[in-house]
Protein backbone atom coordinates (compact mmCIF):
# COMPACT_ATOMS: atom_id res chain seq x y z
CA UNK A 1 0.00 0.00 0.00
CA UNK A 2 1.08 3.66 -0.70
CA UNK A 3 0.04 6.31 1.38
CA UNK A 4 0.68 10.28 1.24
CA UNK A 5 -0.39 12.81 3.75
CA UNK A 6 0.47 16.94 4.34
CA UNK A 7 3.29 17.36 6.50
CA UNK A 8 0.93 18.77 8.90
CA UNK A 9 1.31 18.42 12.54
CA UNK A 10 -1.26 15.87 13.80
CA UNK A 11 -0.76 13.71 11.35
CA UNK A 12 1.65 11.61 13.08
CA UNK A 13 -1.19 9.51 14.63
CA UNK A 14 -2.74 9.03 11.76
CA UNK A 15 -0.15 7.63 9.52
CA UNK A 16 1.12 5.03 13.01
CA UNK A 17 -2.85 3.74 12.73
CA UNK A 18 -2.66 3.35 8.79
CA UNK A 19 0.36 1.75 8.75
CA UNK A 20 -0.62 -0.33 11.70
CA UNK A 21 -4.26 -1.32 10.31
CA UNK A 22 -2.11 -2.28 7.20
CA UNK A 23 0.20 -4.68 9.22
CA UNK A 24 -2.21 -6.06 11.19
CA UNK A 25 -3.25 -8.45 8.30
CA UNK A 26 0.16 -10.51 9.33
CA UNK A 27 -1.76 -10.95 12.61
CA UNK A 28 0.84 -9.63 14.28
CA UNK A 29 1.32 -9.59 18.53
CA UNK A 30 0.30 -6.30 20.39
CA UNK A 31 3.57 -5.65 20.92
CA UNK A 32 4.81 -6.15 17.73
CA UNK A 33 2.26 -3.70 16.63
CA UNK A 34 3.26 -1.58 18.93
CA UNK A 35 6.85 -1.34 17.68
CA UNK A 36 5.63 -0.56 13.90
CA UNK A 37 3.81 1.80 15.16
CA UNK A 38 6.16 3.41 17.24
CA UNK A 39 9.14 3.53 14.55
CA UNK A 40 6.49 4.66 12.14
CA UNK A 41 5.62 7.85 14.38
CA UNK A 42 9.17 8.66 15.19
CA UNK A 43 10.16 8.78 10.94
CA UNK A 44 6.86 10.86 10.42
CA UNK A 45 7.49 12.80 13.04
CA UNK A 46 10.85 13.65 11.87
CA UNK A 47 9.99 14.57 8.36
CA UNK A 48 7.35 16.91 9.15
CA UNK A 49 9.86 18.79 11.88
CA UNK A 50 12.97 18.33 10.29
CA UNK A 51 12.74 17.46 7.10
CA UNK A 52 9.98 20.25 5.94
CA UNK A 53 10.75 22.50 9.31
CA UNK A 54 7.12 22.50 9.72
CA UNK A 55 6.62 23.83 6.44
CA UNK A 56 3.66 22.46 3.77
CA UNK A 57 5.17 19.43 1.78
CA UNK A 58 4.30 15.58 0.99
CA UNK A 59 5.06 12.63 3.53
CA UNK A 60 5.20 9.12 1.48
CA UNK A 61 4.96 5.77 2.81
CA UNK A 62 4.59 2.48 1.18
CA UNK A 63 4.62 -0.75 3.10
CA UNK A 64 5.01 -3.78 2.00
CA UNK A 65 4.02 -7.30 3.64
CA UNK A 66 6.12 -10.37 2.30
CA UNK A 67 6.48 -14.09 3.72
CA UNK A 68 8.78 -13.06 6.50
CA UNK A 69 7.22 -9.51 7.46
CA UNK A 70 6.74 -5.87 6.28
CA UNK A 71 8.55 -3.63 4.66
CA UNK A 72 7.98 0.39 5.35
CA UNK A 73 9.65 2.98 3.14
CA UNK A 74 8.92 6.69 4.89
CA UNK A 75 10.12 9.33 2.18
CA UNK A 76 9.75 12.88 2.52
CA UNK A 77 11.07 15.94 -0.22
CA UNK A 78 12.50 18.11 2.63
CA UNK A 79 15.88 19.24 3.67
CA UNK A 80 18.06 16.31 3.84
CA UNK A 81 20.08 15.48 6.62
CA UNK A 82 23.89 16.38 5.78
CA UNK A 83 25.72 14.49 8.38
CA UNK A 84 23.94 10.83 8.69
CA UNK A 85 25.91 9.47 11.09
CA UNK A 86 25.81 12.01 13.88
CA UNK A 87 22.12 11.96 12.92
CA UNK A 88 22.24 8.33 14.26
CA UNK A 89 23.58 9.07 17.15
CA UNK A 90 21.80 8.65 20.25
CA UNK A 91 20.77 11.92 22.06
CA UNK A 92 21.98 13.45 18.84
CA UNK A 93 19.29 16.58 17.72
CA UNK A 94 19.79 19.14 15.86
CA UNK A 95 16.72 21.14 17.03
CA UNK A 96 17.28 21.15 21.54
CA UNK A 97 15.51 24.92 21.21
CA UNK A 98 12.28 22.13 20.56
CA UNK A 99 13.07 19.84 22.84
CA UNK A 100 13.82 17.13 20.99
CA UNK A 101 14.93 14.28 22.79
CA UNK A 102 17.63 13.04 19.72
CA UNK A 103 16.29 9.23 20.13
CA UNK A 104 14.58 8.79 17.40
CA UNK A 105 16.66 7.18 15.19
CA UNK A 106 17.67 5.12 18.27
CA UNK A 107 14.42 3.58 18.99
CA UNK A 108 13.66 2.69 14.78
CA UNK A 109 16.69 1.02 15.28
CA UNK A 110 16.07 -1.22 18.48
CA UNK A 111 12.34 -1.65 17.56
CA UNK A 112 12.64 -2.62 14.36
CA UNK A 113 15.07 -5.68 12.80
CA UNK A 114 16.43 -3.32 9.83
CA UNK A 115 16.86 0.75 9.51
CA UNK A 116 18.22 2.11 6.59
CA UNK A 117 18.51 5.86 5.74
CA UNK A 118 19.07 7.34 2.82
CA UNK A 119 19.25 11.27 3.05
CA UNK A 120 20.81 13.85 0.31
CA UNK A 121 20.57 17.85 0.95
CA UNK A 122 17.94 19.55 -0.32
CA UNK A 123 16.58 16.60 -2.25
CA UNK A 124 15.09 14.77 1.41
CA UNK A 125 15.22 11.76 3.38
CA UNK A 126 13.78 8.15 2.79
CA UNK A 127 14.01 5.64 5.95
CA UNK A 128 13.55 1.95 5.17
CA UNK A 129 12.55 -0.09 7.75
CA UNK A 130 11.89 -4.18 8.02
CA UNK A 131 10.10 -6.03 10.65
CA UNK A 132 10.11 -9.77 11.06
CA UNK A 133 6.68 -10.86 12.13
CA UNK A 134 6.68 -14.63 13.48
CA UNK A 135 4.09 -16.33 11.32
CA UNK A 136 1.39 -17.82 13.61
CA UNK A 137 -0.92 -20.91 12.77
CA UNK A 138 -3.33 -19.77 9.84
CA UNK A 139 -6.71 -18.99 11.80
CA UNK A 140 -9.13 -19.98 8.79
CA UNK B 1 -7.57 16.01 20.47
CA UNK B 2 -5.42 12.54 21.40
CA UNK B 3 -4.43 13.48 24.62
CA UNK B 4 -6.17 14.91 27.93
CA UNK B 5 -3.75 16.16 30.76
CA UNK B 6 -5.58 16.76 34.59
CA UNK B 7 -4.17 17.29 37.52
CA UNK B 8 -4.54 17.14 41.58
CA UNK B 9 -2.48 18.50 44.07
CA UNK B 10 -1.64 16.45 47.41
CA UNK B 11 0.65 18.12 50.08
CA UNK B 12 3.97 19.34 48.21
CA UNK B 13 3.60 17.67 44.97
CA UNK B 14 1.61 18.10 41.43
CA UNK B 15 0.48 14.91 40.53
CA UNK B 16 0.12 15.05 36.57
CA UNK B 17 -2.27 12.52 34.82
CA UNK B 18 -1.82 11.82 30.96
CA UNK B 19 -4.29 10.28 29.09
CA UNK B 20 -4.28 8.99 25.75
CA UNK B 21 -1.26 9.53 23.14
CA UNK B 22 1.77 11.90 23.49
CA UNK B 23 3.59 12.74 20.48
CA UNK B 24 5.02 15.24 19.10
CA UNK B 25 1.33 16.92 18.25
CA UNK B 26 -0.10 16.44 22.09
CA UNK B 27 3.53 17.34 23.65
CA UNK B 28 2.65 20.99 23.63
CA UNK B 29 -0.43 20.18 25.62
CA UNK B 30 1.52 18.92 28.08
CA UNK B 31 4.12 21.55 28.24
CA UNK B 32 1.73 24.34 28.24
CA UNK B 33 -0.37 22.24 30.88
CA UNK B 34 2.11 21.50 33.08
CA UNK B 35 3.77 24.56 33.14
CA UNK B 36 0.42 26.99 33.68
CA UNK B 37 0.57 25.09 37.50
CA UNK B 38 3.84 25.21 38.35
CA UNK B 39 3.99 28.60 37.83
CA UNK B 40 1.65 29.25 40.28
CA UNK B 41 4.36 27.21 42.99
CA UNK B 42 1.63 25.50 44.37
CA UNK B 43 4.03 22.52 44.69
CA UNK B 44 7.72 21.47 45.56
CA UNK B 45 7.31 18.01 43.32
CA UNK B 46 5.64 16.43 40.28
CA UNK B 47 4.45 13.12 39.50
CA UNK B 48 3.32 12.12 36.49
CA UNK B 49 0.97 9.41 36.68
CA UNK B 50 0.97 7.68 32.88
CA UNK B 51 -1.56 4.75 33.72
CA UNK B 52 -3.49 5.45 31.08
CA UNK B 53 -1.08 6.73 28.55
CA UNK B 54 -1.34 4.41 25.64
CA UNK B 55 1.28 5.50 23.57
CA UNK B 56 4.65 7.57 23.75
CA UNK B 57 7.33 8.40 21.28
CA UNK B 58 10.70 10.37 21.41
CA UNK B 59 8.62 13.44 21.41
CA UNK B 60 7.39 12.42 24.70
CA UNK B 61 10.77 11.81 26.24
CA UNK B 62 11.98 15.28 24.81
CA UNK B 63 9.32 16.95 26.77
CA UNK B 64 9.19 15.01 29.86
CA UNK B 65 12.88 15.96 30.33
CA UNK B 66 12.23 18.85 29.92
CA UNK B 67 9.55 19.00 32.67
CA UNK B 68 12.57 17.19 34.65
CA UNK B 69 14.94 19.78 34.08
CA UNK B 70 12.82 22.93 35.28
CA UNK B 71 11.77 20.84 38.70
CA UNK B 72 15.24 20.18 39.16
CA UNK B 73 16.20 23.59 38.54
CA UNK B 74 13.78 25.16 40.72
CA UNK B 75 15.10 22.39 43.73
CA UNK B 76 12.06 19.56 43.44
CA UNK B 77 12.19 16.15 41.72
CA UNK B 78 9.71 14.48 38.89
CA UNK B 79 9.07 10.94 39.44
CA UNK B 80 6.76 8.99 37.22
CA UNK B 81 3.91 5.90 37.89
CA UNK B 82 2.57 3.17 36.72
CA UNK B 83 3.77 3.04 33.04
CA UNK B 84 2.38 0.61 30.61
CA UNK B 85 4.15 -2.07 28.59
CA UNK B 86 5.03 0.41 25.28
CA UNK B 87 5.88 3.47 27.21
CA UNK B 88 8.18 0.69 29.56
CA UNK B 89 10.12 -0.13 26.26
CA UNK B 90 10.65 3.52 25.16
CA UNK B 91 12.10 4.86 28.56
CA UNK B 92 14.11 1.83 28.64
CA UNK B 93 15.66 1.63 25.94
CA UNK B 94 16.25 5.73 25.79
CA UNK B 95 18.27 5.45 28.80
CA UNK B 96 15.77 7.50 30.84
CA UNK B 97 15.29 5.36 33.56
CA UNK B 98 18.76 5.70 34.71
CA UNK B 99 18.38 9.50 35.06
CA UNK B 100 14.67 8.99 36.37
CA UNK B 101 12.65 7.46 39.23
CA UNK B 102 10.23 5.22 38.26
CA UNK B 103 7.44 3.56 40.65
CA UNK B 104 4.94 1.15 40.33
CA UNK B 105 2.13 3.05 42.00
CA UNK B 106 1.08 6.12 42.57
CA UNK B 107 1.40 5.89 46.37
CA UNK B 108 5.12 4.89 46.37
CA UNK B 109 6.22 7.83 44.11
CA UNK B 110 4.02 9.93 47.13
CA UNK B 111 5.99 7.90 49.93
CA UNK B 112 9.63 8.45 47.64
CA UNK B 113 8.75 12.36 47.78
CA UNK B 114 8.45 12.28 51.42
CA UNK B 115 4.73 12.41 51.78
CA UNK B 116 2.17 10.62 54.64
CA UNK C 1 -4.01 12.11 1.74
CA UNK C 2 -3.75 9.88 -0.82
CA UNK C 3 -4.04 5.98 -0.42
CA UNK C 4 -3.09 2.79 -2.97
CA UNK C 5 -3.45 -0.52 -2.15
CA UNK C 6 -4.29 -3.84 -3.90
CA UNK C 7 -7.38 -5.02 -4.86
CA UNK C 8 -7.21 -8.62 -2.33
CA UNK C 9 -9.90 -9.15 -0.22
CA UNK C 10 -9.13 -8.62 3.45
CA UNK C 11 -8.02 -4.74 2.05
CA UNK C 12 -11.95 -3.48 3.02
CA UNK C 13 -11.33 -3.29 6.47
CA UNK C 14 -7.92 -1.78 6.08
CA UNK C 15 -9.87 0.85 3.71
CA UNK C 16 -12.33 1.99 6.14
CA UNK C 17 -10.24 2.18 8.95
CA UNK C 18 -7.58 4.31 7.22
CA UNK C 19 -10.46 6.57 6.32
CA UNK C 20 -12.00 6.52 9.53
CA UNK C 21 -8.38 7.77 11.09
CA UNK C 22 -7.88 10.57 8.97
CA UNK C 23 -11.09 11.77 9.10
CA UNK C 24 -11.07 11.24 13.14
CA UNK C 25 -9.18 14.73 13.09
CA UNK C 26 -12.76 16.53 12.50
CA UNK C 27 -13.65 15.11 15.80
CA UNK C 28 -16.64 13.86 14.47
CA UNK C 29 -19.09 11.90 16.43
CA UNK C 30 -19.20 7.99 16.56
CA UNK C 31 -22.02 7.72 14.59
CA UNK C 32 -20.65 9.82 11.92
CA UNK C 33 -17.53 8.00 12.27
CA UNK C 34 -19.73 4.45 11.59
CA UNK C 35 -21.61 6.17 8.72
CA UNK C 36 -18.30 6.68 6.54
CA UNK C 37 -16.74 3.58 7.44
CA UNK C 38 -19.10 1.96 5.93
CA UNK C 39 -20.03 3.92 2.84
CA UNK C 40 -16.01 3.24 2.26
CA UNK C 41 -16.38 -0.32 2.92
CA UNK C 42 -19.17 -0.34 -0.06
CA UNK C 43 -17.00 1.51 -2.56
CA UNK C 44 -13.70 -0.59 -2.17
CA UNK C 45 -16.06 -3.81 -1.88
CA UNK C 46 -17.11 -2.76 -5.44
CA UNK C 47 -13.98 -2.11 -6.43
CA UNK C 48 -12.48 -4.87 -5.86
CA UNK C 49 -15.38 -7.64 -6.31
CA UNK C 50 -17.08 -5.67 -9.34
CA UNK C 51 -14.39 -3.29 -10.74
CA UNK C 52 -11.21 -6.06 -10.88
CA UNK C 53 -13.87 -9.04 -11.07
CA UNK C 54 -11.19 -10.59 -8.18
CA UNK C 55 -8.72 -9.99 -10.30
CA UNK C 56 -5.14 -7.89 -9.44
CA UNK C 57 -5.11 -3.88 -9.48
CA UNK C 58 -4.97 -1.22 -7.52
CA UNK C 59 -8.20 0.75 -5.50
CA UNK C 60 -7.10 4.54 -4.81
CA UNK C 61 -8.52 6.70 -2.24
CA UNK C 62 -8.33 10.36 -1.66
CA UNK C 63 -9.86 11.94 1.08
CA UNK C 64 -9.90 15.74 1.80
CA UNK C 65 -10.54 17.62 4.98
CA UNK C 66 -12.36 21.55 4.62
CA UNK C 67 -14.62 23.27 6.44
CA UNK C 68 -17.31 21.72 6.38
CA UNK C 69 -16.87 18.43 6.39
CA UNK C 70 -15.05 15.50 3.94
CA UNK C 71 -14.38 14.87 0.24
CA UNK C 72 -13.42 11.21 -0.40
CA UNK C 73 -12.63 9.78 -3.68
CA UNK C 74 -12.48 6.24 -4.45
CA UNK C 75 -11.01 4.64 -7.88
CA UNK C 76 -10.80 1.87 -9.61
CA UNK C 77 -9.06 1.17 -13.50
CA UNK C 78 -11.64 -2.16 -13.71
CA UNK C 79 -14.18 -2.81 -15.93
CA UNK C 80 -16.57 0.10 -15.62
CA UNK C 81 -20.33 0.48 -15.05
CA UNK C 82 -22.44 -0.48 -18.19
CA UNK C 83 -25.43 1.46 -17.15
CA UNK C 84 -25.13 3.60 -13.73
CA UNK C 85 -28.34 4.61 -13.03
CA UNK C 86 -29.69 0.98 -13.17
CA UNK C 87 -26.61 -0.08 -10.67
CA UNK C 88 -27.79 2.25 -8.02
CA UNK C 89 -31.49 0.63 -8.01
CA UNK C 90 -32.05 -0.56 -4.71
CA UNK C 91 -31.04 -4.57 -4.59
CA UNK C 92 -29.83 -4.87 -8.27
CA UNK C 93 -26.86 -6.41 -8.30
CA UNK C 94 -25.08 -8.39 -11.23
CA UNK C 95 -23.57 -10.92 -9.34
CA UNK C 96 -26.40 -12.57 -7.36
CA UNK C 97 -23.81 -15.77 -7.56
CA UNK C 98 -22.10 -14.08 -5.26
CA UNK C 99 -24.95 -13.69 -2.64
CA UNK C 100 -24.60 -9.62 -3.18
CA UNK C 101 -27.68 -7.67 -1.75
CA UNK C 102 -27.20 -4.81 -4.65
CA UNK C 103 -27.59 -2.54 -1.12
CA UNK C 104 -24.10 -0.90 -1.86
CA UNK C 105 -25.18 2.07 -3.75
CA UNK C 106 -28.65 3.11 -1.44
CA UNK C 107 -26.72 2.33 1.81
CA UNK C 108 -23.71 5.13 -0.08
CA UNK C 109 -26.42 6.95 -0.60
CA UNK C 110 -28.16 7.57 2.79
CA UNK C 111 -25.23 7.89 4.93
CA UNK C 112 -23.19 10.00 3.05
CA UNK C 113 -24.69 13.75 1.70
CA UNK C 114 -23.51 13.88 -1.69
CA UNK C 115 -22.92 10.57 -3.75
CA UNK C 116 -21.32 10.84 -7.38
CA UNK C 117 -20.30 8.12 -9.72
CA UNK C 118 -18.48 8.50 -12.26
CA UNK C 119 -18.00 5.59 -14.44
CA UNK C 120 -16.07 4.43 -18.25
CA UNK C 121 -16.46 0.97 -19.32
CA UNK C 122 -12.97 -0.95 -19.68
CA UNK C 123 -11.56 2.45 -18.07
CA UNK C 124 -13.01 1.99 -14.39
CA UNK C 125 -15.08 3.82 -11.80
CA UNK C 126 -14.77 6.76 -9.06
CA UNK C 127 -17.40 7.15 -6.82
CA UNK C 128 -17.23 10.85 -5.13
CA UNK C 129 -18.47 11.36 -1.42
CA UNK C 130 -19.29 14.20 0.68
CA UNK C 131 -20.32 13.93 4.35
CA UNK C 132 -20.29 17.17 6.35
CA UNK C 133 -19.21 16.99 9.86
CA UNK C 134 -20.50 19.73 12.27
CA UNK C 135 -17.61 21.50 14.47
CA UNK C 136 -17.25 20.67 18.01
CA UNK C 137 -16.17 23.65 19.74
CA UNK C 138 -12.49 23.16 19.92
CA UNK C 139 -11.21 20.90 22.43
CA UNK C 140 -7.44 22.71 22.95
CA UNK D 1 -9.50 -12.88 11.30
CA UNK D 2 -11.24 -10.14 12.24
CA UNK D 3 -14.49 -12.10 13.02
CA UNK D 4 -15.53 -14.98 14.43
CA UNK D 5 -18.24 -17.40 14.53
CA UNK D 6 -19.77 -19.62 17.62
CA UNK D 7 -22.79 -21.41 18.11
CA UNK D 8 -24.99 -23.29 20.23
CA UNK D 9 -27.83 -25.91 20.72
CA UNK D 10 -31.01 -25.18 22.43
CA UNK D 11 -33.70 -26.89 21.67
CA UNK D 12 -35.10 -27.24 18.00
CA UNK D 13 -32.85 -23.63 17.59
CA UNK D 14 -29.31 -22.97 16.46
CA UNK D 15 -28.16 -19.68 17.69
CA UNK D 16 -24.73 -18.68 15.92
CA UNK D 17 -22.76 -16.17 17.58
CA UNK D 18 -20.95 -12.98 15.70
CA UNK D 19 -18.03 -11.05 16.73
CA UNK D 20 -15.98 -8.59 14.95
CA UNK D 21 -16.73 -7.35 11.33
CA UNK D 22 -18.45 -8.32 9.40
CA UNK D 23 -17.54 -7.26 5.27
CA UNK D 24 -17.05 -9.41 1.81
CA UNK D 25 -13.83 -10.55 3.12
CA UNK D 26 -15.66 -12.16 6.65
CA UNK D 27 -18.89 -13.39 4.84
CA UNK D 28 -17.27 -16.38 3.74
CA UNK D 29 -16.63 -17.45 7.57
CA UNK D 30 -20.37 -16.90 8.08
CA UNK D 31 -21.55 -18.39 5.15
CA UNK D 32 -19.55 -21.65 5.65
CA UNK D 33 -19.42 -22.18 9.72
CA UNK D 34 -23.70 -21.83 9.53
CA UNK D 35 -23.86 -24.34 7.12
CA UNK D 36 -21.78 -26.97 8.48
CA UNK D 37 -23.48 -26.73 11.23
CA UNK D 38 -27.34 -26.77 9.36
CA UNK D 39 -26.35 -29.90 7.15
CA UNK D 40 -26.10 -31.98 10.40
CA UNK D 41 -29.73 -31.19 10.72
CA UNK D 42 -29.76 -31.14 14.32
CA UNK D 43 -31.95 -27.61 14.67
CA UNK D 44 -35.10 -26.06 13.01
CA UNK D 45 -34.50 -22.35 13.52
CA UNK D 46 -31.59 -20.23 13.64
CA UNK D 47 -31.11 -17.18 15.69
CA UNK D 48 -28.33 -14.84 14.67
CA UNK D 49 -27.26 -13.14 18.14
CA UNK D 50 -25.32 -9.98 16.34
CA UNK D 51 -24.42 -8.48 20.05
CA UNK D 52 -20.83 -8.38 19.62
CA UNK D 53 -20.41 -7.25 15.97
CA UNK D 54 -19.11 -3.95 15.67
CA UNK D 55 -19.23 -3.13 12.09
CA UNK D 56 -21.29 -5.04 9.30
CA UNK D 57 -22.12 -3.56 5.55
CA UNK D 58 -24.33 -4.33 2.62
CA UNK D 59 -22.03 -8.00 2.32
CA UNK D 60 -23.26 -8.72 5.74
CA UNK D 61 -27.30 -8.65 4.27
CA UNK D 62 -26.15 -10.91 1.61
CA UNK D 63 -24.92 -13.61 4.00
CA UNK D 64 -27.47 -13.02 5.72
CA UNK D 65 -30.58 -12.77 3.31
CA UNK D 66 -28.98 -16.39 1.77
CA UNK D 67 -29.21 -18.29 5.08
CA UNK D 68 -32.36 -16.65 5.95
CA UNK D 69 -33.56 -18.32 2.09
CA UNK D 70 -31.57 -21.62 2.86
CA UNK D 71 -33.72 -21.75 6.43
CA UNK D 72 -36.59 -20.92 4.97
CA UNK D 73 -36.80 -23.25 2.32
CA UNK D 74 -35.98 -26.06 4.88
CA UNK D 75 -39.39 -25.20 6.28
CA UNK D 76 -37.90 -23.34 9.52
CA UNK D 77 -37.48 -19.73 10.77
CA UNK D 78 -34.07 -17.67 10.84
CA UNK D 79 -34.31 -14.75 13.60
CA UNK D 80 -32.18 -12.17 14.36
CA UNK D 81 -31.51 -10.36 17.95
CA UNK D 82 -29.00 -7.91 20.07
CA UNK D 83 -28.37 -5.63 16.93
CA UNK D 84 -25.99 -2.52 18.13
CA UNK D 85 -26.39 0.83 16.18
CA UNK D 86 -24.54 0.67 13.23
CA UNK D 87 -25.92 -2.75 12.60
CA UNK D 88 -29.22 -1.31 13.29
CA UNK D 89 -28.89 1.52 10.91
CA UNK D 90 -27.73 -1.04 7.85
CA UNK D 91 -30.78 -3.43 8.43
CA UNK D 92 -33.23 -0.49 8.41
CA UNK D 93 -32.09 1.53 5.40
CA UNK D 94 -31.98 -1.51 3.55
CA UNK D 95 -35.57 -2.87 4.66
CA UNK D 96 -34.57 -6.22 6.50
CA UNK D 97 -36.72 -4.98 8.84
CA UNK D 98 -39.38 -5.80 6.80
CA UNK D 99 -38.91 -9.28 5.69
CA UNK D 100 -37.02 -10.80 8.93
CA UNK D 101 -37.81 -10.87 12.60
CA UNK D 102 -35.19 -8.31 14.72
CA UNK D 103 -35.85 -9.55 18.76
CA UNK D 104 -34.19 -7.21 21.34
CA UNK D 105 -32.96 -10.23 23.59
CA UNK D 106 -32.37 -14.39 22.96
CA UNK D 107 -34.96 -14.59 24.77
CA UNK D 108 -37.20 -12.69 23.25
CA UNK D 109 -36.04 -14.47 20.05
CA UNK D 110 -36.17 -18.28 21.45
CA UNK D 111 -39.65 -17.67 23.21
CA UNK D 112 -40.95 -16.28 19.07
CA UNK D 113 -39.30 -19.21 17.72
CA UNK D 114 -42.10 -21.08 20.40
CA UNK D 115 -39.27 -22.21 22.89
CA UNK D 116 -39.72 -22.83 26.78
N1 LIG E 1 13.55 13.45 7.68
C1 LIG E 1 14.59 14.21 8.11
N2 LIG E 1 14.97 15.31 7.41
C2 LIG E 1 15.99 16.09 7.83
N3 LIG E 1 16.70 15.85 8.94
C3 LIG E 1 16.38 14.78 9.69
C4 LIG E 1 15.31 13.90 9.32
N4 LIG E 1 15.24 12.93 10.24
C5 LIG E 1 16.20 13.17 11.14
N5 LIG E 1 16.90 14.28 10.82
C6 LIG E 1 18.06 14.83 11.56
O1 LIG E 1 18.57 13.83 12.41
C7 LIG E 1 18.57 14.28 13.77
C8 LIG E 1 18.36 13.14 14.72
O2 LIG E 1 17.07 12.59 14.57
P1 LIG E 1 16.39 11.79 15.77
O3 LIG E 1 17.33 10.75 16.25
O4 LIG E 1 15.05 11.32 15.32
O5 LIG E 1 16.24 12.86 16.93
P2 LIG E 1 15.27 14.15 17.08
O6 LIG E 1 14.15 14.03 16.12
O7 LIG E 1 14.83 14.09 18.50
O8 LIG E 1 16.13 15.34 16.80
C9 LIG E 1 17.52 15.37 13.82
O9 LIG E 1 17.72 16.26 14.89
C10 LIG E 1 17.68 16.02 12.44
O10 LIG E 1 18.74 16.94 12.44
N1 LIG F 1 -16.48 -0.26 -9.00
C1 LIG F 1 -17.35 -0.92 -9.79
N2 LIG F 1 -16.94 -1.43 -10.98
C2 LIG F 1 -17.81 -2.10 -11.78
N3 LIG F 1 -19.12 -2.30 -11.48
C3 LIG F 1 -19.59 -1.81 -10.32
C4 LIG F 1 -18.74 -1.10 -9.42
N4 LIG F 1 -19.49 -0.72 -8.35
C5 LIG F 1 -20.73 -1.18 -8.59
N5 LIG F 1 -20.82 -1.83 -9.77
C6 LIG F 1 -22.04 -2.44 -10.38
O1 LIG F 1 -23.18 -1.90 -9.72
C7 LIG F 1 -23.98 -2.95 -9.17
C8 LIG F 1 -24.68 -2.46 -7.90
O2 LIG F 1 -23.74 -2.17 -6.87
P1 LIG F 1 -24.18 -2.21 -5.35
O3 LIG F 1 -25.40 -1.36 -5.18
O4 LIG F 1 -23.03 -1.87 -4.51
O5 LIG F 1 -24.63 -3.72 -5.09
P2 LIG F 1 -23.77 -5.07 -5.00
O6 LIG F 1 -22.34 -4.73 -4.76
O7 LIG F 1 -24.38 -5.78 -3.86
O8 LIG F 1 -23.95 -5.78 -6.30
C9 LIG F 1 -23.01 -4.08 -8.95
O9 LIG F 1 -23.69 -5.33 -8.89
C10 LIG F 1 -22.11 -3.95 -10.16
O10 LIG F 1 -22.69 -4.51 -11.31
Amino acid sequence: MQLAFSSISGNESFARATVAAFAAKLDPTVEELEDIKTAVSEAVTNAIIHGYNRQSGFVYIEATIDSDGIEIIIRDEGCGIQNVDEAKEATYTSRPDLERSGMGFTIMEHLMDEMEVLSVLDKGTQIKMRKKIKKTAPTN
Amino acid sequence: MNLTVSHKNSQDSLIVYLSGELDQHTADIVRSAIEKEWTKKLAKHIVLNLENLTFMDSSGLGVILGRYKQVNNDGGKLVICCINRQVDKIVELSGLKKIMSFYETETDALKALGEE
